[in-house]
């Protein structure tokens, strides 16, 4: 017989404030109107893999389901093609609230493991900020030695097409003023971005 | 005019409304404060002002403690000034010794702090107070009301307005921009929840329109100008050539036949474009009124629209006796006086190519649900068949509701209709065709008599549900049964699933939205639009067919979004607001025109070309300006202008307005 | 409320466009700072600019006018005749040495209630940057300054006078 | 003229052909691309999912520099950065609080933007600046006979279309028209390729891919062409992969420039047309080396 499982959701199962603290981030308001039309799945070419259908997605961050949202697989299968943020009938910044969530995914850890994409970000992320530009293929490797070697050892062919086409790059591609990239960026974190709330839409400051 | 400030006796009045003044402005602090002023020999706060007891409370405090001012500090003037001025009036003294303070819309209800706004209420109390002093007894003039009444549009709004007051024995002037009347309703198949046929409801109440001695029926006519004042409007009417003597002409439509183009060519308005007419036509079987017209874009007797009189002219031929054709035919202007205008211009349907995700223009199997009413009908382009674009009958229609309704990057309010309409055409469109039918919908709204019950109907008829705003509709295919067909992508949201549905026909179910020219309509009449283009009433609940302009009124989608039987009833409540001012024979006037005083003119004639209305003259033999008080509407535009101060707005003197500068300032 | 300087507005709005306005504005229960005081006109055109300076003169620290739309005018074109006002108005304020910005028009009709809570925090916020105005004060200081001047100016002629002799 | 030239980091990368063809295009043009001084990662989507204000420093960190050098245009060929930039742009001119962050950073760089470089894509600059005209001036071997699907991919349309209609955009196939091409009838024009995800989470980012390349060839397109370097890769790179788990839909994928380059009369070889794992086949024989 097949496992069953109660789907039940007790109060405890909410995070309450977490649906308002989403949506009290600058570009993320709109998310209070949504009327759950389904244009953001609707139109999103990823939704059909997903656990949760963007529209869920939003309905469960307005209700505080903070773990589910967090934990599910559809924060990491968009694509950022903004078509839900386009189409949607009440100008929700989808795509913007799915890279909310993401960073605070990643800030918390709680992302599923040996799951590729966070990864990415997070490696994407510490080349940019050291070396100032990014080598794809020497991110990418270094992405599959931190989830799955066995994925690394399936890349191997795309490897050397690239490499036989000279798409390859050896040597990581860096910027001269390193440190002054570095400075600027540290900038960011010493000053107090609590501040963002002029109203408007402003991008999200990160954890990091 | 000079005002004895210490004989000055002022009684003034804080209203709690209930808790909603009162939760945010310290009333009682307010009256005890409004007592120490100069000139208040009695304060008070009361809890409903406006209520029987409050105007009594007022009446009785003239009386007995000898008020000669009134102060209520209360809500917007534009609701209650006439109460309280009424309640000033029934103590014995002149109305215009009243005032009023707006503490509720102004403050009330829009501050947060309690304290700020209580400082606030103060500070336009002490104005009040201060002006109010100043007021002079001032009478009120009566201004005779003209009985007829032009009614702007002949949709079912204007028809149903039109005929009401033809029936009371109102004369009235029917304007409409089209040929015939009928508007939008003359172009439905049936109509929800009874399914009764619109020709055979409405087509009656047309040609009782066009039949009656007290109508003045001017179809094909636009109104481009209108001058004066409630109960004495002076309108004029352009009337567009038609090419045809409409008195001459009896319908016979022998033209049409012998027209020189055999077949029918040109696209046919009135059916969507769906089908095809000749240059000289009747728009629809049971057009009202049953005279043809000639479009001189086509006809051949026409180049581009300029007679050129090059056409075998088979149709005068044909006409023969009657004579009723008349190609030298040009616009005609017609001035008319009416008393009360009643505006009924309707909707437009949302353009369907304005969401180019759902392809309309792009693949022609997309319709537009106006244009699958033409399609259904059976004296439609196809008699009723329903054949798609490409020749085929459709075996899978989905219908899609809200297109171009809330939405917040086209229209955000609701179309009010297009539920009910969407599923009358799924009912039909099954009984035409026996397709699959799928409705795809946001919300189900069906708040009216009997429209809940044609859900239940619907469902129990196989028409498939899916709640789920429609993402795109496309042709390409993903799996073989998708081939050749249209793919509509959609969140089932009550499934948990996204879906690709495959089908033959797309139907949009457009929204209702302002005319493209309504904002010069709105001009025309002196009305206001809210933000969305409609016009505005001048009470959401209370004034709902009244607009800022007295005299004219409001009936049907031009006011918003809403179905035949709201809009027959608002058109009866319009016409019956008109018959108010009509029986009643006059109007009373605010007597806040302005005069000139003739000893401190210098006769500078710089107030003459600022006067919009040319109330101002020159007398040559007092080398001074005049006011014609008959003229003057108020505005006040010549006293904040006049260099010497000479001229006075009565309700707005330069006294009253500086002390209540003073009033809200100076502590 | 606190003790902090806030500034104060006086408003003048036409009848049917600003003044509804502000009255939708109410309605809808919408919020703004409680700053301005409203004047109601039946036009925008009726506003003198006298009017405007004496609410400066008696301590306002800026001023609103609120008039229909161009071309949306009850009376036609009252709003075209305050704007012609108000552009003088603006030349004569800035030889006074009083910022522009505090005495300020806007066209808001009667259906834009949102417009108007904008404009509301926006022009007091634009006020309270400014500072306060104080007119009134700086009038004291005015004719103390030319009162000054003249005794100044009589010494000197007095002196020449003097001289001459 | 002369504009300054953001080649960002695919360019350099697996979309060096890219480069490799843009250039050689532009010079035929008679417009100098002055590569920007030092410039850096422009903050892409990767790096917005970990922190969007530092994203925002980087690619602010590009404009400004772009500014100091005095250029009055940024071109940027790829299409993330071109949205990374002017969502950059448009974020320092909706949020004044995020204006100041970025300044204050900026600042420890000797840097200020004052946020008059508009960031373009070379398609818009070669035809909405230079002209159609122009182009065709220069096609020395008309691509007669070729059936391109032209791809446009999101982010150039999304969710800022600046320079074309966002549904249906016409920019590019109005350039290969001018070429001498025929435009084939392409309805996925601006769907999704799948972006970082071919490489993250295979089979979802592969199927996006599966379904343009399957798209263009039922509508009878010899090529696809694009404008963006990650979507020339995933169109291009995954053909084994999407073969093991559909079907085969192998159809060349080039970038636009490339195109132009072989109508301009450049060698193939010279315009990166090697690099490509599925190789052109129906050109004119002299002008397909690869």
């Amino acid at each position: 017989m097949a496992e069953l499982t109660r789907t039940i959701k007790y109060e405890a199962d909410r995070v309450p404030g977490f649906g308002r603290e989403v949506m009290s981030v600058p570009g993320c308001e709109a998310l209070e109107s949504c009327i759950q039309c389904g244009t953001c799945s609707g139109v999103c070419p990823l939704s059909i893999y997903m656990d949760y259908s963007p529209r869920q997605v939003m309905a469960l961050t307005r209700a505080d389901f903070k773990n589910e949202v967090l934990r599910s697989h559809t924060i990491w299968l968009c694509a950022s093609c903004y078509s839900c943020t386009v189409e949607c009938p009440r100008q929700i910044r989808i795509t913007d609230i799915m890279y909310e969530l993401k960073q605070r995914a990643i800030k918390e850890e709680i992302y599923p493991k040996k799951f590729t994409i966070p990864v990415l970000a997070k490696e994407f992320y510490k080349m940019a900020h050291s070396q100032g530009r990014v080598t794809e293929n020497i991110l990418a490797t270094l992405m599959f030695l931190k989830t799955n070697w066995l994925a690394a050892m399936g890349q191997w062919k795309l490897g050397l097409g690239l490499l036989l086409r000279g798409r390859f790059s050896l040597k990581m591609e860096s910027i001269k003023r390193k440190d002054e990239l570095n400075r600027m960026l540290t900038t960011v974190d010493n000053l107090s971005i609590d501040s963002l709330t002029d109203g408007r839409s402003a991008p999200k400051k990160g954890s990091h | 005019m000079e005002t004895k400030k210490q004989d000055v006796r002022i009684g003034f009045y804080v209203c709690h409304c209930g808790h909603n003044i009162a939760s945010m402005v310290d009333c009682p602090a307010v009256a005890k404060y409004a007592e120490k002023l100069p000139g208040v020999v009695l304060s008070r706060d009361y809890k409903y002002m406006c209520s029987d007891p409050g105007q009594e409370l007022i009446a009785q405090d003239i009386r007995e403690h000898k008020l000669n001012r009134v102060v209520v500090a209360s809500c917007s003037p534009l609701l209650h000034e006439h109460t309280f001025r009424g309640a000033t009036e029934k103590g014995g003294l002149n109305p215009f010794y009243f005032h009023m303070v707006n503490i509720r819309e102004h403050n009330s209800w829009v501050h947060t702090d309690r304290e700020e706004a209580t400082a606030k209420a103060k500070d336009l109390t002490r104005a009040a107070v201060e002006r109010v002093a100043h007021h002079r007894a001032l009478e009120v003039k009566k201004v005779p009301i003209h009985p007829d009444v032009l009614v702007v549009g002949g949709g079912i709004a204007g028809i149903h307005a039109a005929m009401t007051l033809a029936k009371a024995g109102k004369k009235v002037y029917l304007v409409e921009r089209e040929p015939s009347i009928g508007g939008h309703m003359a172009k439905f198949d049936k109509t929800f929840p009874t399914l009764d046929c619109a020709a055979c409801i409405l087509t009656p109440k047309m040609s009782e329109v066009g039949a009656h001695k007290n109508i003045t029926l001017w179809t094909y006519s636009d109104v481009i100008k209108m001058d004066g004042y409630v109960g004495n409007y002076t309108v004029t009417v352009k009337r567009k050539p038609r090419y045809i003597n409409e008195d001459l002409c009896t319908g016979c439509q022998e033209c049409i036949s012998s027209c020189v183009f055999k077949e029918p060519k040109f696209a046919d308005e009135f059916n969507e474009n769906l089908g095809k007419r000749k240059p000289v036509y009747i728009p629809f079987p049971q057009a009202t009124p049953q005279v043809v017209l000639i479009d001189p874009d086509v006809c051949l007797n026409f180049k581009r629209g300029v007679l050129t009189d090059k056409c075998k002219k088979t149709c005068v031929e044909a006409c023969g006796e009657k004579k009723a054709i008349d190609f030298k035919q040009t616009e005609k202007l017609e001035e008319i006086k009416v008393g009360t205008i009643i505006v009924a211009t309707g909707f437009k349907t949302f353009e369907a190519e304005r969401i180019p995700q759902y392809g309309y223009g792009r693949y022609p199997n997309v319709y537009t649900a106006l244009e699958i009413e033409r399609l259904v009908n059976a004296s439609g382009p196809t008699a009723g068949d329903v054949v798609m674009r490409n020749g085929q009958h459709p075996k899978s229609i989905g219908i899609i509701h809200c297109v171009g309704s809330r939405d917040k990057k086209t229209n955000r309010w609701c179309s009010r209709v297009c539920c009910m309409y969407s599923m009358k055409l799924a009912h039909l469109l099954k009984e035409h065709t026996e397709a699959e039918i799928y409705n795809f919908y946001i919300d189900m709204r069906t708040p009216g008599k009997g429209y809940e019950e044609f859900y239940d109907k619907l469902l129990t008829e196989g028409v498939h549900f899916v709640r789920g705003r429609v993402g795109e509709v496309t042709d390409w295919a993903f799996t073989p049964e998708e081939e050749g067909k249209l793919v509509i992508r959609v969140e089932d949201t009550l499934a948990g699933y996204v879906r690709r549905i495959p089908v033959d026909m797309v139907v949009l179910s457009t929204g209702l939205e302002p005319h493209t020219d309504s904002q010069d309509v709105r001009r025309l009449f002196n009305m206001s639009c809210g933000s969305e283009g409609f016009f505005l009433e001048r009470h959401p609940k209370l004034a709902p067919v009244n607009t800022f302009t007295d005299g004219i009124y409001l009936a049907g989608c031009c006011q918003g979004p809403k179905d035949i039987p709201d809009t027959v009833a608002q058109a009866g409540a319009a016409a019956a607001e008109a018959m108010v001012l009509i029986d009643k024979g006059f109007v009373e006037q605010e007597p806040n025109t302005a005069f000139i005083l003739e000893t401190e003119c210098s006769g500078c004639k710089s107030c003459i070309p600022l006067c919009p209305y040319s109330a101002i003259t020159f007398v040559e033999e007092r080398k001074t300006a005049t006011i014609n008080e008959a003229l003057c509407k108020g505005c006040g535009t010549c006293v904040g202008a006049c260099p010497s101060g000479s001229i006075v707005q009565n309700l707005f003197e330069d006294e009253e307005i500086f002390s209540e500068i003073e009033g809200v300032l100076v502590q | 409320m606190s003790n902090e300087w806030t500034p104060r507005i006086v408003a003048f709005f036409c009848n049917w466009c600003t003044y509804t306005a502000s009255d939708l504005a109410g309605v809808s229960r919408l919020k703004y700072p409680s700053n301005a005081r409203i004047i109601r006109v039946m036009c925008s055109g009726r506003i003198d600019p006298q009017f405007i300076l004496e609410a400066l003169a008696k301590g306002a620290d800026g001023v609103l006018i609120g008039g229909c739309h161009p071309n949306d005018c009850h009376y036609v074109e009252g709003n075209y005749k305050m704007l012609r006002r108000f552009r003088l108005l603006h030349r004569m304020l800035k030889d006074m040495g009083i910022e522009t910005e505090r005495v300020r028009l806007e066209w808001i009709s009667a259906a834009e209630g949102e417009k108007l809570k904008t404009v509301m925090f926006d022009m007091v916020d634009k006020v309270r940057k400014l500072g306060p105005l104080s007119l009134p004060g700086k009038f004291k200081d005015w004719d103390k300054e030319m009162d000054t001047l003249e005794h100044a100016v009589e010494a000197q002629q007095g002196r020449e006078v003097a001289h001459a002799h | 003229m002369k504009y300054s030239y953001f080649p960002g980091c695919s360019l350099k990368g697996t979309g060096r052909a890219y480069e490799e063809s843009l250039l050689p295009v532009f010079r035929a043009m008679d417009i100098e691309l002055e590569e920007l001084e030092d410039w850096n990662c422009c903050g892409a989507t990767a790096y917005m999912a970990v922190d969007e204000v530092k994203a925002c420093v980087m690619a602010s960190r590009n404009l400004a520099i772009a500014e100091k050098a005095g250029h009055k245009e940024l071109v940027a060929p790829c299409n993330a950065c071109y949205l990374v930039l002017n969502k950059t742009k448009h974020y320092l001119h909706e949020s004044p609080s995020v204006k100041r962050v970025i300044d204050a950073a900026l600042k420890q760089g000797n840097l200020t933007y004052t946020g008059n470089v508009p960031v373009r894509h070379p398609l818009d600059v070669l035809v909405n600046s230079v002209g159609l005209d122009e182009v065709k001036k220069r096609v020395k071997q008309p691509l007669k006979g070729l059936k391109v699907a032209p791809y446009y991919g999101c982010q150039i349309v999304r969710p800022y279309s600046t320079f074309d209609d966002q549904y249906n955009p016409t920019t590019m196939d109005r350039l290969l028209e001018a070429l001498g091409a025929t435009v084939v009838t392409y309805p996925l024009k601006t769907r999704c390729c799948g972006g970082s995800l071919t490489g993250t989470l295979p089979e979802p980012g592969l199927l996006c891919s599966y379904i343009l390349l399957k798209e263009a060839i039922k509508r009878g397109a010899d090529v696809v062409a694009t404008i963006c370097p990650l979507c020339q890769f995933n169109l291009d790179g995954y053909h084994d992969k999407i073969e093991a788990k559909w079907e085969s839909v192998r159809i060349p994928t080039v970038y636009f420039s490339q195109l132009m380059g072989l109508a301009f009369g450049l060698p193939a070889q010279e315009l990166g047309l090697h690099r490509g794992f599925v190789p052109m086949k129906s050109l004119p024989a002299q002008t397909v080396a690869a």
